[in-house]
């Protein structure tokens, strides 16, 4: 049970010796955020989709400053500006620069409202189902034993049973609206989190900092929480970065099967699937516009998590 | 508890402790093994009922191969694993028996310094958090105080204050391992455990560490134990030295009279294939055989299999430990 | 000068005079090109080593001991790459030889012995897998002779019943075990080079023994020349017959191994063995050498050392040549221990 | 290996037992069968005597217990709108989504290992970089819309394949399928590659992440030590430590081809169970929903088991032990 | 690796070229994409629109309905009521059923009883056939009898699918379903059916009426309808159903295609709450509770006037859709010539409801399922835009049908419709105005069968009379006037608000057209080569 002498000094690598040897002299102090920053930063094209999506999330907070139009308030959408092509002038005198879909929304504030309410979806829902994830990952984790072989079955069964289906039903047995979806999504995704968490706590677990941190007598929340959580982090980012893609997608899904967001407040989600109809009748704007839109959020998103898996990845480290 | 008491009562005594490490058949396993499966308990004896004692200020070097259960015997006395047989007694009380305040005096008493110094310190605490931490939870030192208080140990163990700000991956392995010595002298240890706390680093970088162990047993009167695989390290710094083979002590005596005539044969040979630097274009004449698995230790004397002297009762009779010379045991049958 | 003449009249180096090295390492810069920017890694190092020979490349971590041992095999991986130099295995310079030729040459000519056994093995394929495709990577030969072939060359190594572990997967076997099958893949071409990069340390003391007599009888056996790469000057002390100390890149002392411990020249290599408990008195504080390893990149010009070195001077500032100062042994250093060094 | 087993039928038998009661009571909170069945010019009278002929008038709990009790001699009930067993109904149907679902797998496998493989090698070339942007897209778009995207392209403008619907049958070695015909493998593509996309995207990143970590293993670094050419390397001692991993993911991921052949059986109108359920949850056919949903999970239970098989074969470390704790 | 993926792409469009040269189309065969997909081949299993369109194909009743919904001499060649409670059938002489055997009045006896009985139906027949004696008289000549006068008589034996004594009468579903027992007197004979996929006709040669064109018929069941679309537009099949409004524009204009249009007896309408005085799902203009205002007449107008249906006919709908003003298209029996879609007036509307003593309007919530009508989830929406105009501040949530009926019919925690403002929609299976007025428009009687669909539970003594006594009336001029009458006062009072008539589109190659039919089916019957 002793673990032996297993020095690993000569790193076959050796640039794997250079940064703690570049640090240590003092010529650069660099902490991790410095570093990840610099490191993040070397790819072209994860700066370009960060920038871009910061420019989306921008532009999605400030949507009723920059739209002519607020697409949920039903008085100002008129049914007689329904599948104007883009650059018709609407009824009440703007420029629809996108055209308009079937009930007469401007699809230029569509989307950008749209795009509110399918972050906020996939941002929310990530969030609360990474809180639970993580927590009951960590819990298996550390406790170990029945609590982690109870708790991972769960595990086991949530991820067995698709997310899609898992959504559906939770959908159809709730009904709609945003607190609907977002729970279905987080029930849909806390077990990715959990496995994740646990994958990660487990390797930390075993480290010796945390036998250390138990010898000098600091509680079991404590080494949790402050100890180990932090250093589970980075896959959760990772992990937390695809998934919301994959939830905003999910929940496009999931208003094509009739289940999504309610009609009149549109998500993306639901601008792609009510534009959907109209793909073959030759008014592409209505479906292809937003699906650009999610195309690009999406795209912009993994662009980001590749990065930050990689840069996050000890692994890959060079 | 009186000063007279506590300098007749050892520091740390360790008594008949055993670790097991069971693996055991849940209903589904002892179902298959009704059905024929030939499934069983799987135990691993890491420890084998250890009787050591450690007096304050003494230096104990323990030392063996892997597997012989050392850093486990180890980790039990730091406390941060419980035996499953046996005590550890703190001055004469047993830790697993305390409450409150003299645990947590229990706790702090006995520290670990680890081998790995890249997983012992966590990555994501920066080294005035690591080293301050339990100090100021456990209200040793006030928020306030913690800044000052972490120069001071740092500049104990030979770092730069200034530093402290930094984390871990900043450092190398030898300043690592001045952190992590740091972080165990912040809850003002009596007595350090170093599990191969020098092996992971350059031959230069340990001597500096040796060097530094030594300086801080005389500033703060520590007591050591010291577990190391490496046989020259421990010579040098040990007064006694407790060599285990296997989950049990084969021999323990005080480091100059083993170093000059191991008795136990497993002693004999693991002293004379240490390699050296006075031993030149030696013709290496290695003991045969692998170590046993812990899982199936051998019956006996573990050793015997290994053992060029062995004879019918060593593979059938655990040798006893026994006093063979003053402050000497060993546990061979050739000494019946 | 005493000491010159008894170098001069050393019966192995009467001998290695006659054959021609196996390999010649001459200035050999090994960089890597970092985000923060080059790392020596191998800079400017030169050896040889000849038939039946054992150097010991020693050194701590960092010094580019490894780097050395893959800049030989052509296994250096960007961002590194051999910058300049030459490589001379035979005659043949391996810097500029096309990769099929250094894929010939591997395993076959000039094999080598990883660290951690645990990991070199692929933990998927069996042991015979393993090594007959070593066998049929540079030999026609049916699968039957090259099972043949690798059983012998496991039961050189002293495995007990190799039928069984070439039927094994490396996680069946121990540390010891496994080290034993790399060796023998290692053997298994009858090569003329072996490099073996701290082969023993991972093991334990008694396991390492074993091991070290084995690489010892092979060697002589074989004619195999080998470079030992480990950071334990006490191992090569035992094994090797020349050593060279590494420092930060550059190869600071060579020499005849009982010279080079005996009476180290270099300040480094005086630091380094004074550092060695057993070299101490007992429970006394050791004769540690002051401060860290430089850090590679950016390193200032001049003796790497200097900044630890109890005799550094001025002069320091100046990176100091290789210089022979005595038969054999060859120093990059401006202030050796040399007085002590002739006593 | 027979613990293992063992171990595997007790938990099978508590998820699927569990999964039974949550799906039973959950579906019975959806609206009411009734509505959806009943002809609207039907009057009460009519309306109860449905109600009382599908059982819909007894306490749930009731329900649930006759409902276990039919599912111990198989008996999963009978579907609302069909008339028939709903067993019958989706193994009726699953041979259609089943070699759909194959299909698919053997697409992603066939294109997203060797991708990935290449992006893995070479991470810096500029087609690896094209690989990896092309299966961020494979996940950003949802499928339905890439899906009709496919058709419009492929059978409308195109004319190369049939828009919807499966071919012609054949049976082969016992097995009927349409993979069988040409008619069938021209049917089949289009849905199959929609389907597969979203896996071949998720494989080309598992092998690609897999490879780099490889590449810098030692066993790699030794196995070219060794003078292997390139091709063994990267062929058996690369693919075969990476396909593990990747062969556990993709097993476990064809549970999710199955249940997103929701999303591509309703658009390519193949006659699937996953219509089928789709249908079924539009019109509240509980029967079918429970025995649907049942039926996955069993599936899952079998394709976790497969899996974990499989992976023993590859992997020799892994023994079917101690998966539990 | 490029070469792997060229090379499954090259398979793939091998085979489908391969394919393509395999499937030559047969001039006598034809592929319907149909957008809903029969349960059964049995056609006394499950009273639904897909399951009697298969049925009228193989089999047929005593009574076919034309395209218009027009009686039709089907295995009956005339019928008379007798007297008030006996309706006289005489059959057609000389049809044969697809198995060679002769057809005659014990088929339509058995067929009557079997009707009504057949296990797990989940809607059985019986609504047809309930308080009907059917009698044989002679091979010949059967009497129907009731107990009270059944005006309506014909309607609902034009609906029962006669099936052969010998057979189908002891048949099971699955017997059906598999053939075994699948014979009937219809213009085409049963080969497969491929639940899910598709159902496989033969043209009968022997049919009693017009040859069958199609000697091959598959229908196809492709649910969505972009990919219908597509499915005419590759040239999978030769016609589609249920073309969807977003691309009719784009198909007209398209010369390789022919569309067929035709109204249907679809009606959708507007419920309002009725009867509740604190109705959930209206509120004071500032959220607060209110009386409910849709019990006022006015204010039920004013919604009428505010909501301009021709907007929504041309843009929701596409034209897909007639302004409705009562609830059957003219030309139905029953409708009133004097109703007229309410005129659009949004500053009517408004000085209606400053009338009503809402100048500012209130709040309420539109209900709509979104899987069940053309476009019923926009509409909802369009419906909210208008009254927001006019002051009613409106929003929508629309669910799937699942969900929506069972809240719509009998939601609220006491079992009463849940929502206080409805969309839905009703087509008349008779084809005749009793239908919509008996279920939407009576007063809810449980007991009595009246009402089962008033989910605003409208409740007016005089329109209850009024449809009580019409269906008490076998005289047809009579009961014309009767349930014209209480059409016009139920409207007119505002029991439900009609928007529109469904237009139902089929979509067809060149060189085929459908005559489109009212009660929404596809039959291949009803398709013509030009």
């Amino acid at each position: 049970m002793s673990t032996e002498a297993t020095p690993n000094l000569a790193g076959a690598d050796g640039a794997a010796q250079a940064a703690p040897e570049l640090a240590e002299t003092g010529a650069v102090v660099e902490t991790p955020f410095k570093r990840f920053v610099s490191e993040f930063f070397e790819s072209r094209v994860a700066m370009g989709a960060l920038f871009t999506l910061v420019a989306i999330i921008v532009a999605a907070i400030l949507a009723p400053l920059i739209t002519p139009q607020d697409p949920y308030d039903l008085g100002q959408v008129d049914i007689m500006d329904g599948r104007l092509p883009p650059g018709s002038e609407a009824f009440a005198e703007y420029t629809m620069v996108l055209g308009s879909d079937g009930a007469g929304r401007d699809l230029y504030s569509a989307i950008l409202y749209g795009l509110r309410i399918s972050l906020a979806v996939g941002i929310t829902s990530g969030l609360i189902a990474i809180a639970i994830g993580m927590s009951v990952g960590l819990l298996a984790a550390y406790v170990g034993g029945r609590v982690e072989a109870i708790i991972m079955r769960i595990v086991d069964l949530q991820l067995s049973f698709p997310a899609a289906l898992v959504a559906l039903m939770l959908v159809a047995l709730l009904g709609k609206g945003i607190d609907k979806i977002i729970l279905a999504l987080v029930v849909a995704q806390w077990a990715y989190y959990a496995r994740t968490v646990r994958g990660s706590a487990l390797v930390e677990r075993s480290k010796e900092y945390v036998e250390a941190a138990a010898s000098l007598g600091l509680s079991h929340a404590r080494i949790m929480f402050r100890h180990i959580l932090p250093n589970c982090l980075a896959p959760l980012i990772v992990v937390g970065t695809i998934q919301t893609a994959h939830a905003i997608a999910l929940e496009a899904t999931l208003s094509f099967l009739g289940v999504g967001l309610p009609q009149t407040e549109p998500s993306l989600g639901v601008l792609i699937a009510n534009g959907f109809e109209y793909m073959l009748s030759g008014k592409y704007w209505i479906s292809v516009f937003p699906g650009l839109a999610l195309l690009i959020t999406i795209v912009s998103i993994n662009l980001v998590g590749d990065q930050l898996r990689d840069v996050l990845n000890p692994r890959l480290k060079r | 508890m009186t000063e007279q008491a506590s300098s007749s009562v050892p520091l740390i005594e360790i008594q008949g402790v055993s670790k097991r490490f069971v693996k055991r058949l849940d209903f589904a396993g002892k179902l298959a093994r009704r059905l024929g499966a030939g499934l069983e308990e799987e135990t691993v004896h890491a420890v084998d009922g250890v009787d050591l004692s450690i007096a304050q200020g003494e230096v104990v070097g323990l030392v063996g191969e892997s597997g012989c259960g050392k850093s486990t015997l180890g980790r039990m006395v730091a406390g941060i694993m419980p035996p499953s047989d046996g005590a550890v007694l703190y001055k004469g009380r047993d830790i697993a028996s305390l409450s409150g305040d003299d645990k947590l005096e229990a706790t702090f008493a006995v520290q670990m310094i680890f081998q790995d110094p890249f997983s012992s310190l966590n990555p994501r605490m920066r080294v005035e958090d690591i080293v301050g931490e339990a100090p100021v939870v456990h209200g040793l030192v006030s928020g306030n105080g913690k800044s000052d208080y972490v120069d001071e140990i740092l500049t104990k163990v030979g770092l730069d204050p200034a530093l402290k700000r930094r984390y871990p991956h900043q450092f190398s392995g030898g300043q690592r391992q001045r952190i992590g010595i740091a972080r165990a002298l912040a809850v003002k240890p009596k007595f350090l455990v170093c599990d191969e706390a020098i092996a992971a680093l350059d031959v230069s970088i340990q001597a500096q560490v040796i060097n530094l162990f030594m300086d801080l047993r005389e500033e703060f009167d520590l007591t050591y134990l010291f577990i190391s695989h490496d046989l020259s390290v421990v010579e040098h710094i040990s007064e006694r030295v407790v060599i285990m083979y296997l989950g049990r002590v084969v021999e323990a005596a005080q480091a100059e009279a083993l170093f000059a005539a191991p008795n136990h044969p497993y002693a004999r040979a693991l002293l004379s294939e240490v390699p050296r630097l006075d031993q030149r274009k030696r013709d290496f004449q290695p003991i045969k055989g692998e170590i046993p698995s812990p899982l199936d230790p051998p019956p006996g004397c573990h050793f015997h299999p290994r053992c060029p002297q062995a004879f019918e009762a060593c593979s059938s009779a655990r040798p006893m430990l026994k006093t063979i010379a003053p402050d000497r045991i060993s546990a061979c049958h050739l000494n019946d | 000068m005493t000491a010159v003449d008894e170098t001069m009249e050393n019966p192995e180096i009467q001998r290695d005079d006659e054959t021609a090295p196996t390999l010649v390492v001459e200035n050999l810069k090994t960089h890597f090109f970092t985000r923060i920017g080059a790392v020596k890694a191998v800079d400017d190092v030169s050896f040889s080593v000849k038939t039946g020979e054992i150097l010991g490349l020693a050194g701590e971590s960092g010094s580019g001991k490894s780097i050395t041992g893959f800049s030989i095999l052509g296994l250096i991986d960007p961002p590194g790459r051999v910058v300049s130099g030459a490589i001379r295995f035979k005659g043949e310079d391996l810097v500029t030889a096309t990769p099929e030729r250094l894929q010939d040459l591997r395993g076959n000519r000039i094999a080598m012995i990883f660290q951690d056994p645990m990991m070199t093995l692929n933990p998927v394929l069996r042991i015979d897998t393993q090594m007959i495709e070593a066998i049929q990577a540079h030999r026609k030969m049916d699968k039957k002779a090259a099972r043949q072939r690798a059983y012998d060359a496991l039961e050189m190594t002293g495995i007990p019943s190799p039928g069984e572990r070439l039927n094994a997967y490396p996680h069946q076997l121990s540390g010891g075990m496994r080290q034993r099958v790399a060796i023998a893949i290692a053997f298994l071409n009858e090569p003329d080079l072996i490099i073996a990069d701290e082969p023993t340390t991972a093991l334990d003391v008694t396991i390492q023994a074993q091991i070290l007599h084995e690489a010892q009888a092979l060697c002589k056996r074989t004619g195999t020349a080998m470079i030992w790469i480990t950071h334990d000057l006490a191992v090569v002390a035992g094994l090797a017959d020349r050593i060279a100390v590494m420092y930060a890149g550059r190869i600071v002392e060579t020499g005849v191994t009982d010279d080079v411990i005996d009476k180290p020249l270099h300040p480094y290599s005086v630091g380094l063995l004074g550092s060695v408990p057993s070299a101490n008195k007992r429970g006394e504080r050791l004769n540690q050498i002051p401060g860290m390893t430089p850090n590679l990149i950016g390193l200032p010009p001049g003796c790497a050392f200097k900044a630890r070195c109890p005799r550094a001077s001025d002069q320091c500032d100046a990176t100091p040549e290789v210089s022979e100062l005595l038969p054999g042994r060859k120093i990059r250093c401006h202030h050796p221990h040399f007085e002590e060094a002739a006593q | 290996m027979s613990e293992f087993m063992i171990r595997r039928f007790f938990q099978s038998a508590i998820v699927i037992l569990a999964m039974s009661a949550i799906v039973f009571f959950g579906v019975n909170v959806v609206g009411d069968p009734v509505d959806m069945l009943i002809n609207p010019e039907a009057d009460q009278a009519d309306i109860e005597a449905t109600i009382r002929a599908l059982g819909l008038d007894r306490p749930i709990g009731e329900q649930y217990l006759f409902f276990l009790k039919g599912i111990w001699v198989g008996d999963f009930g009978k579907s609302f709108i069909f008339g028939q067993p709903a067993l019958q109904l989706i193994l009726q149907r699953m041979p259609a989504t089943m070699e759909l679902a194959f299909a698919a797998l053997f697409l992603s496998i066939i294109i997203g290992i060797p991708l990935g493989l290449f992006a893995g090698l070479k991470p810096e070339s500029k087609v690896s970089k094209g690989i990896m942007a092309s299966s961020i897209m494979g996940f950003s778009l949802p499928t339905f819309w890439v899906g009709l995207m496919m058709i419009i392209i492929f059978a409308v403008e195109l004319g190369w394949l049939p828009s919807t619907g499966r071919g012609d049958t054949a049976t082969f070695l016992g097995i009927t399928s349409s993979l069988f015909t040409l008619d069938g493998l021209s049917h089949v593509c289009l849905p199959a590659f929609n389907l597969a996309l979203l896996k071949i995207s998720l494989v080309v990143r598992l092998t690609r992440a897999g490879t780099r970590e490889a590449v810098h293993q030692d066993y790699i670094k030794f196995a070219r030590a060794k003078g292997l050419s390139n091709r063994r390397i990267v062929g058996v001692h690369l693919l075969k430590n990476i396909l593990i991993p990747v062969v556990t993911v993709i097993g476990l991921e064809f549970g999710s081809l199955i249940a997103f052949s929701v999303v591509t059986e309703t658009i390519f109108a193949w006659p699937g169970m996953g219509k089928l359920l789709i249908e079924s949850i539009l019109v509240l056919d509980r029967p079918v929903i429970v025995a649907y949903l049942m039926i996955i999970v069993a599936l899952f239970v079998f394709i976790n088991l497969v899996v974990d098989i499989v992976y023993s074969l590859l992997d020799p470390r892994v023994r079917l032990r101690d998966q539990g704790a | 690796m490029r070469n792997v993926t060229t090379s499954v792409g090259c398979a793939c469009a091998a085979v489908a070229l391969m394919a393509g040269l395999a499937t030559s189309v047969s001039a006598e065969s034809l592929t319907i994409g149909i957008s809903a997909e029969a349960t059964s081949v049995d056609p006394h299993f499950h009273n639904l629109t897909p399951n009697n369109q298969i049925a009228t194909h193989i089999f047929g009743g005593l009574v076919n309905q034309d395209s218009k919904q027009t009686m039709l001499p089907g295995l009956a060649v005339s019928w008379k009521p007798i007297d008030d409670l006996t309706w006289e059938f005489k059959l057609r002489e000389g049809v044969k059923f697809h198995d060679g055997t002769d057809f005659n009045a014990d088929d339509v006896v058995c067929s009557f009883t079997r009707a009504p009985d057949v296990p797990n139906s989940p809607s059985s027949f019986g609504t047809y056939t309930k308080g009907k004696t059917v009698v044989k008289v002679d091979d010949m000549t059967v009497h129907i009898k009731t107990e009270t006068p059944y005006p309506v008589m014909v309607n609902d034996v034009s609906l029962i699918h006669i099936v052969s004594n010998e057979k189908g009468c002891s048949g099971t579903t699955e017997q059906f379903n598999n053939g075994d027992v699948t014979v009937g007197t219809g213009p085409y004979k049963f080969v497969s059916y491929t639940p899910g996929e598709k159902i496989v006709l033969t043209g009968n040669p022997d049919y009693w009426g017009d040859k069958p064109v199609f000697s091959d018929v598959t229908l196809r069941p492709i649910k969505s309808s972009p990919s219908r679309v597509a499915a005419l537009l590759a040239g999978d099949v030769d016609m589609i159903d249920g073309v969807p409004t977003a691309d009719l524009a784009t198909l007209k204009k398209n010369d390789d295609l022919q569309i067929s249009e035709g109204v249907s007896n679809r009606v959708i309408y507007l419920h309002l709450d009725h009867f509740r005085d604190d109705s959930p799902f209206v509120k004071a203009k500032d959220g607060g509770p209110i009386k409910n205002p849709l019990r006022d007449a006015k204010v039920r107008k004013a919604i009428s006037m505010a909501i301009s249906r021709e907007a929504i006919a041309e843009r929701v709908m596409e034209g897909q859709a007639i302004p409705a003003g009562q609830l059957l298209p003219d030309g139905f029996f029953g409708v009133s010539e004097n109703l007229k879609p309410m005129e659009y007036d949004a500053k009517g509307a408004k000085a209606l409801l400053t009338e009503a003593g809402y100048p500012d309007g209130f709040q309420l919530r539109i209900h709509g399922p979104n899987d069940r009508y053309i476009n019923d989830a926009k509409i909802a929406e369009a419906i909210a835009q208008m009254l927001t105009r006019v002051g009613v501040q409106t929003d929508v949530e629309t669910m799937p049908r699942s969900v929506y009926f069972k809240r719509a019919s009998r939601g609220s925690p006491e079992g009463l419709p849940e929502f206080s403002f409805v969309l839905v929609g009703w087509g008349a299976g008779s084809g005749e105005a009793s239908s919509p007025l008996r279920a939407l428009l009576h007063t809810y009687d449980k007991d009595r069968g009246f009402g089962a669909s008033n989910r605003g539970r409208y409740s007016n003594a005089e329109v209850d009379k009024l449809i009580e006594e019409a269906l008490a009336t076998v005289d047809d001029a009579k009961r014309q006037d009767l349930l014209a009458k209480a059409t016009e006062i139920a409207i007119e009072d505002g029991g439900i608000i009609p928007l529109h008539y469904q237009v139902n589109a089929w979509a067809a190659k060149k060189g085929i057209s459908y005559r489109a039919r009212t009660d929404e089916q596809t039959r291949a019957y009803d398709v013509f080569k030009e």
